[in-house]
């Protein structure tokens, strides 16, 4: 194991995280900003299991949530890809600019 | 009757003769409110006349000095405990003598108004002003309060704005109206704030307390002499812009602009306000102040002696131009009351130096009596021919001849032809006159001949030089043009006026207004008499020569002065330049000043701030844009803020 | 008597009109409560003045009390003075002839008479109130029902005038909470526990940083609504686009809220800032009236020329309340009283003269004596007041302002004076030149030469006002009668330093 | 160095490499490759540590379920080779910063806290039955409840996808 510590994977994680966070940003596509969101998740996934790892090595609660969190961000996909085509049904357009119905 | 109750309906009742026929009499009876007006005008006068004959024959001589007795008085206004507007009759010689020219003169002018006026749309409404104006002009007279004359003064302004602006629709009528109600407002702005800086110095508004704290040594003489402001004394600058209120009303130079023009109004009510009553307010007021002025403040007398001889000189050159014959008589009317006004001027209080006091009274109550004359056989020619220009008359002496003879007994009053009323009273105030200041008393022998020569340009301009044609009053006035000289309402007044303008020159009258009260025997010097009459007869001469058959000797002699001849004959410029200061350079500058300032300056603070909202709250509402992106850096950016809270200043707590 | 009576008749007549069914009852129910109210009043006057006559020396009467929000000293505390009760009877004339002359309003007449109804219940509650904070409460009931009254029935640029008169008076609503609050809270040292009553307040003086503190919001607050320099451009705006009855409402009761505003509250309860700040209450005051009516010559739209008039008077109305003396600060009442029903005929007047001639432009009218007589003669009567002729009430209330404001014998405060004097030279000429126009002269526009006379309601609206305009012109004393203890309590207030 | 250290750098560069080509490739379908790479390497980290039940899942789902899904979708909505649309200039000039800022500041706050691990060592692997029987236990460690709750979830989002994506008739 090493000298790669918990600090590395955090490091990592914390990249991974603000790296789906300038990516929701600015994409405009919105398939992207799912991706982009999908990375945030990953992010917290690694950080779950990097504690477990380092920090409790001997439970399990980080896997458990990283499984939640996988059910979820699949779940998550499905429900926003549905989305998505509906729109680009409605809008020809799955551009987030265009989205802005919700204004007004 | 007692004098408090004959002195309270002496106003109340053209007062309610007012409200009658305003209110009731214009919608219910208009041809009848003429005869009522006359009516209740008449038991006026005589209720007037009797009080005054009782004062002056009766009551209010006591050890040989005319009381100054109040018939009654209550507080009207109060300001404090000292100082209060009160409303009340004084009576003192000279209000008895006003009362008795107002109302004597409202009766006259309401009878021939009767004639003048028939037919009119409006008789009713007239009827009714004049009645306004009466009631405004006796509460004048009859005040005890400074502040109750201003209130009148103010009221007889209103009317006779109302009276001059009676033909309401001839914009040159309304504008004539304007202008002599916004001029002597001027003046009573200035008469206000005398009347502010004569109050808080005496601490009253009341006429004999004033007077006796102003002329008797004490502390308020010596506050308003010591306190002063750009080096003239409080009493100065007080006395000053009261007369000014004074100057405006009377029409001195060069508060003088509206006089002329307010000739638009209709020929009687000229007489009545413009040349017998309202006009002369300057001159009482000035009469009612006179203690101050002559004991405390004689700069200020000089300074109304001086306006008064060059007001009456400027008129008169003015008069000799003029081809309106109400416009002459206007003029003349000023240069009358420039009389009036330098002979108070010269005047000093008590015995033989109160000659001008007395004079300038004398003058006063004749020059009512002819002045209202000539206005009235001008109304009546006007009458006739439809015309106020002298050029479209001539050779009116056989078609009106009653109108003639009293027009000319009018006119040898006013040029102060021996016999006539005028000559007395012009006399006296030349001898005050030349008692005092020579000047003064040149400039006004001056003026006595200017006043013979225009006087009888205008009168042989009118009934003699050419033939009178009808030739203007063709078609439209068909064959009642020629109605004959006049109704007997309209002939009557001119024979009672014409009789009175030979008579009242007889009165004694020093034995009952001086300036101290006490009876002044004035001695009358045939000496002085003869440069003064002899130079209105040449005068008189002259005129006839220049106008008694048309020739072209005057346009001659008018071309040879050519300058002054046309600038009499613009007024010399007066209007003009008023015109040019108010209109352009005050009203125009500063109204557009002001106007542009709150447009720009104040409403544009207000409304930029209104901007600077709207656009701040555009600003705000773009961030609510609906894009999940914007929201989402949105959202960020505060957590971050939030974490950098958290984890830096956290801990310090 | 009651004094919630004041307040109860109106709440009553608004609910009465609430359950109308057409718009006939909408009206006579206004008019019978509006008549009603001014019946009070009057009962209310002369048993105020029987009172005094019969030795009352309290300096309010009538007064009650009720406890509305204990924890923070909030109370219901009703009371009047001879001033207060000088502003009752003004509103009450107003809003008779406000109800009158909007007899023809078709347009939502039962929501117009309501917010007239409910207006008037603003200005009667501001005027009793004892209690800042019951007085603040109905001072912000007066100013939402105008926005309302403009927005909807006004006319021109009626959105903007509306919304910028509103915003102005709020900013000086909010101003004067701030003043309000800070005078609340200093009172906890005067005082001893922080309240809002009046009495306690004024015979507790307040310190005197508190009091300079609280001034200049108290005084800022309340002049926007009188229309002080340079708050005033809300007036111009708002009585032209205001329909008639709320012009009346406006300059004849809203604009006297701010000046008995300055009056009660910050002159009464501030007695030292007020010496401290009069010198720029009187420069101020002195701008407005000058530069007001220089302002208003150059107007070429009768409403403007009244508002901007209206400005000039009500600087008035602050001169004489910033002189100080008592003579001015009873003039400064009496000029309220009568700026309040002389601009009210006025507005009414020219709103009348508008619903025939369907222009307010002087150039384009003319003549109009020969046609509509009734209504010509008012408008020339209105006119004049405004320029001060004596007989009517304007003359008495700005002679006695001048009279006081000569008391004060400062160079500064004479020139103000004098400026003040000068001012109504200025007054008679533009009145005279609108009336010149309009009145005299020929009749411009052949369409008006057909033009029907004023209806029995609108006589009877304009006689009203002209019947109080010439009871105080002629006889001012029974006045200044009413006015003067009020004022003397206040100069107590103002002497004792 | 040892093998391990190197494995990790390699791992940690293949995930965060491929997440920002992710984010920043202009072609989507690229970009849709470039998150394949990025999520096999977090699965590959997982692995690293000894966790390859959830490396498995990793995979499973999301490279197999999510980017599949990811695909199916740009092609049912776009062309694949077109470029997309640039992102807006100053709001990524501003998501670049802000994400900096984010960064250094979490870099900051790892730095400064201490961790303090349990002492006892745990197993070197976890067995999949072990997160079976905990997963489906009732007892203090077990996860039954938030595993119903998960799947009710699952079950909904499965209607609610139905639900949105459903052609109606009615618009056309």
């Amino acid at each position: 194991m090493s000298d790669i510590g918990l600090g590395h994977f955090l490091i990592v994680s914390t990249m991974l995280f603000f790296i789906g966070i300038y990516g929701f940003m600015t994409r405009r596509n919105m398939i992207t900003m799912l991706m982009s969101v999908e990375l945030i998740l990953n992010a917290c996934n690694i950080n779950f299991i990097a504690f477990n790892k380092f920090l409790f090595p001997n439970q399990l609660d980080g896997v458990f949530f990283t499984l939640f969190v996988i059910a979820i961000a699949a779940a998550e996909a499905a429900v926003a890809i549905a989305i998505i085509i509906n729109l680009y049904r409605n809008r020809k357009s799955i551009d987030a600019e265009d989205a802005d119905m919700m204004r007004l | 009757m007692s004098d408090s109750l004959a002195l309270l309906l002496v106003p109340a009742l053209p007062l309610a003769a007012f409200l009658l026929i305003f209110l009731v009499g214009r919608v219910y009876f208009p041809k009848f409110s003429g005869i009522l007006g006359t009516v209740i005008m008449l038991a006026t006068t005589v209720i007037s006349m009797a009080t005054a004959y009782k004062y002056f024959f009766v009551t209010g001589k006591v050890d040989g000095v005319y009381q100054h007795l109040i018939a009654f008085k209550f507080t009207w206004l109060p300001f404090s405990e000292n100082v209060s507007i009160d409303m009340g009759a004084i009576m003192d010689p000279i209000s008895m003598v006003m009362i008795c020219v107002v109302t004597f003169i409202s009766l006259m002018v309401h009878i021939y108004s009767l004639g003048y006026m028939k037919g009119e749309d409006r008789f009713a409404i007239y009827y009714s002003y004049l009645g306004l104006f009466t009631f405004s002009m006796l509460g004048l007279v009859l005040s005890t309060n400074i502040f109750q004359i201003y209130i009148f003064w103010e009221l007889v302004g209103v009317s006779s704005f109302l009276l001059i602006g009676y033909y309401f629709d001839k914009p040159s009528a309304v504008a004539a109206s304007k202008k002599a109600f916004i001029v002597t407002r001027f003046a009573d702005a200035g008469f206000l704030i005398g009347i502010l800086v004569l109050s808080y110095y005496t601490g009253t508004l009341d006429f004999e307390t004033m007077i006796a704290r102003l002329t008797v040594p004490g502390s308020e003489l010596t506050a308003i002499t010591t306190a002063g402001f750009l080096g003239v004394s409080a009493l100065t600058w007080g006395l000053m812009l009261v007369f000014m209120g004074g100057a405006g009303k009377s029409a001195m130079f060069p508060l003088h602009i509206w006089l002329p023009d307010a000739m638009e109004g209709p020929t009687p009510v000229s007489a009545l306000i413009h040349a017998a009553t309202m006009v002369v307010a300057g001159v009482y007021l000035v009469a009612r102040l006179f203690p101050i002025f002559a004991i405390s403040c004689p700069v200020g007398l000089d300074v109304v002696a001086y306006i008064g001889v060059f007001s009456s000189m400027f008129a008169a050159i003015i008069a000799c131009t003029q081809t309106d014959i109400k416009r002459v008589l206007a003029y003349s009317t000023m240069s009358q009351i420039g009389y009036m006004m330098f002979a108070l001027g010269v005047a000093g209080y008590g015995g033989e130096n109160g000659l001008g006091f007395t004079a300038s009274f004398f003058h006063l109550f004749t020059h009512a009596m002819f002045k209202a004359l000539l206005f009235l056989g001008a109304g009546a020619v006007i009458h006739y021919v439809h015309s106020n220009d002298m050029r479209d008359m001539g050779g009116l002496r056989k078609h009106m001849p009653v109108t003639h003879i009293a027009f000319l007994i009018a006119c040898l009053a006013i040029a102060g032809v021996p016999g006539f009323a005028g000559f007395f009273s012009k006399e006296e105030i030349l001898t005050a006159a030349h008692n005092s200041n020579p000047i003064i008393y040149w400039c006004a022998i001056a003026t006595a001949a200017l006043t013979a020569f225009y006087m009888f340009r205008l009168y042989f301009n009118i009934f003699w030089n050419k033939e009178y044609h009808a030739h203007h009053s063709d078609s439209h006035h068909g064959d009642d043009h020629h109605h004959g000289e006049a109704p007997w309402s309209m002939k009557a007044p001119l024979i009672i006026l014409a009789l009175l303008s030979i008579a009242t020159g007889y009165i004694p009258f020093g034995n009952f207004v001086s300036s101290d009260g006490q009876a002044l025997h004035s001695e009358f010097h045939l000496t002085s008499a003869i440069l003064p009459v002899s130079l209105a007869i040449g005068a008189i001469i002259v005129a006839m020569l220049f106008y008694r058959k048309k020739n072209a000797v005057p346009d001659k002699i008018a071309g040879t002065i050519k300058g002054v001849y046309t600038g009499a004959l613009h007024k010399f410029y007066i209007d003009e330049l008023y015109l040019f200061v108010t209109k352009k350079l005050i009203f125009g500058i500063g109204g557009t000043i002001a106007a542009w300032f709150d447009k720009n300056v104040v409403d544009g603070v207000v409304n930029f701030s209104a901007t600077v909202g709207e656009n701040f709250s555009d600003t705000l509402k773009k961030m609510q844009n609906g894009k999940v992106q914007s929201y989402a850096m949105y959202f960020f950016t505060g957590v971050l803020g939030f974490v950098l809270l958290f984890v830096f200043l956290w801990d310090k707590f | 008597m009651s004094l919630s009576i004041l307040i109860i008749i109106p709440l009553l007549t608004a609910l009465a009109v609430i359950f109308c069914r057409n718009a006939e009852q909408v009206k006579w129910t206004s008019l019978f409560g509006s008549v009603a109210q001014l019946a009070v009043s009057g009962v209310m006057f002369f048993q105020y003045n029987a009172l005094r006559k019969a030795g009352e020396v309290a300096q309010f009467v009538f007064e009650e009390k009720h406890t509305w929000f204990s924890f923070m000293n909030i109370n219901y505390h009703i009371g009047v003075d001879g001033i207060a009760i000088a502003m009752i009877l003004l509103t009450a004339f107003v809003v008779v002839a406000g109800v009158l002359v909007s007899w023809n309003v078709s347009h939502l007449t039962k929501e117009f008479y309501l917010l007239l109804v409910l207006l008037s219940t603003g200005a009667y509650g501001f005027f009793i109130s004892l209690d800042l904070f019951t007085m603040f409460f109905f001072l912000e009931l007066a100013v939402i029902p105008k926005f309302l009254l403009i927005g909807i029935w006004g006319s021109g640029n009626k959105e903007y005038s509306a919304m910028k008169l509103a915003l102005m008076l709020m900013g000086g609503s909010a101003l004067v909470l701030m003043g309000l609050l800070i005078v609340y809270f200093g009172s906890a040292a005067s005082c001893g526990a922080p309240t809002y009553n009046l009495i306690e307040i004024a015979s507790h003086r307040l310190d005197f940083s508190t009091q300079m503190f609280a001034f200049p919001f108290l005084f800022a607050g309340f002049g926007v609504f009188t229309a002080m320099f340079p708050f005033h451009t809300w007036a111009p705006d708002g009585h032209s686009s205001a329909p008639t009855a709320a012009s009346m409402f406006l300059a004849g009761i809203s604009m006297k809220l701010g000046g008995y505003g300055c009056l009660r509250v910050a002159v009464y309860l501030l007695p030292d800032a007020a010496h401290e700040y009069s010198w720029i209450v009187v420069l101020l005051s002195a701008i407005a009236i000058f530069y007001g009516s220089f302002a208003t010559m150059m107007q070429k739209d009768l409403k403007y020329i009244n508002a901007y008039s209206s400005v000039s008077h009500c600087g008035f109305v602050l001169l004489g309340i910033g002189m100080l003396t008592k003579t001015a600060i009873t003039g400064a009442v009496m000029q309220m009283v009568s700026h309040g029903l002389m601009t009210a005929l006025f507005f009414a007047a020219i709103g009348m003269i508008y619903e025939r001639t369907h222009t307010r432009q002087v150039e384009k009218l003319g003549g109009l004596l020969k046609v509509i007589p009734f209504l010509s003669t008012i408008f020339v009567i209105a006119g004049l007041c405004s320029l001060g002729l004596p007989g009517l009430s304007g003359f008495v209330a700005e002679m006695t302002v001048f009279q006081g404001a000569w008391q004060r014998p400062e160079t500064f405060y004479r020139l103000a004076t004098i400026l003040g004097c000068l001012s109504i030279v200025v007054t008679a000429v533009y009145i005279l030149r609108a009336s010149g126009k309009v009145i005299m002269g020929p009749i411009v526009d052949e369409h008006h030469t057909h033009l029907s006379d004023a209806r029995w309601n609108e006589k009877l609206a304009s006689v009203i006002l002209l019947l109080a305009i010439l009871a105080i012109g002629t006889a001012p004393f029974w006045l200044t009668d009413l006015l003067n203890p009020g004022s003397e309590l206040i100069m107590n207030q103002l002497t004792a330093r | 160095m040892s093998a391990s250290t190197i494995i990790f750098y390699i791992l940690a560069a293949i995930t965060l490499g491929g997440a920002i080509l992710a984010v920043t490739s202009p072609k989507i379908f690229r970009s849709a490759i470039y998150l394949l790479f990025s999520l096999i390497g977090i699965a590959g980290l997982y692995f690293w540590l000894n966790f390859e039940f959830i490396a498995a899942v990793q995979v499973v789902v999301y490279v197999g379920g999510i980017v599949v899904l990811i695909i199916f979708s740009i092609f049912l909505t776009q062309g694949s080779g077109s470029d997309m649309k640039d992102p807006v200039k100053i709001r990524s000039l501003f998501a670049g910063l802000a994400a900096l800022c984010g960064y250094c500041l979490t870099y900051y706050v790892i730095q400064r806290t201490e961790f303090h691990p349990q002492l006892e060592q745990g197993p070197a692997e976890i067995s999949v039955a072990r997160i079976g029987e905990q997963m489906l236990s009732t007892t203090e460690h077990g996860y039954l409840l938030p595993f119903e709750v998960v799947s009710m979830l699952l079950l909904s989002a499965m209607i609610g996808c139905i639900v949105i994506a459903i052609k109606t008739r009615s618009i056309k």
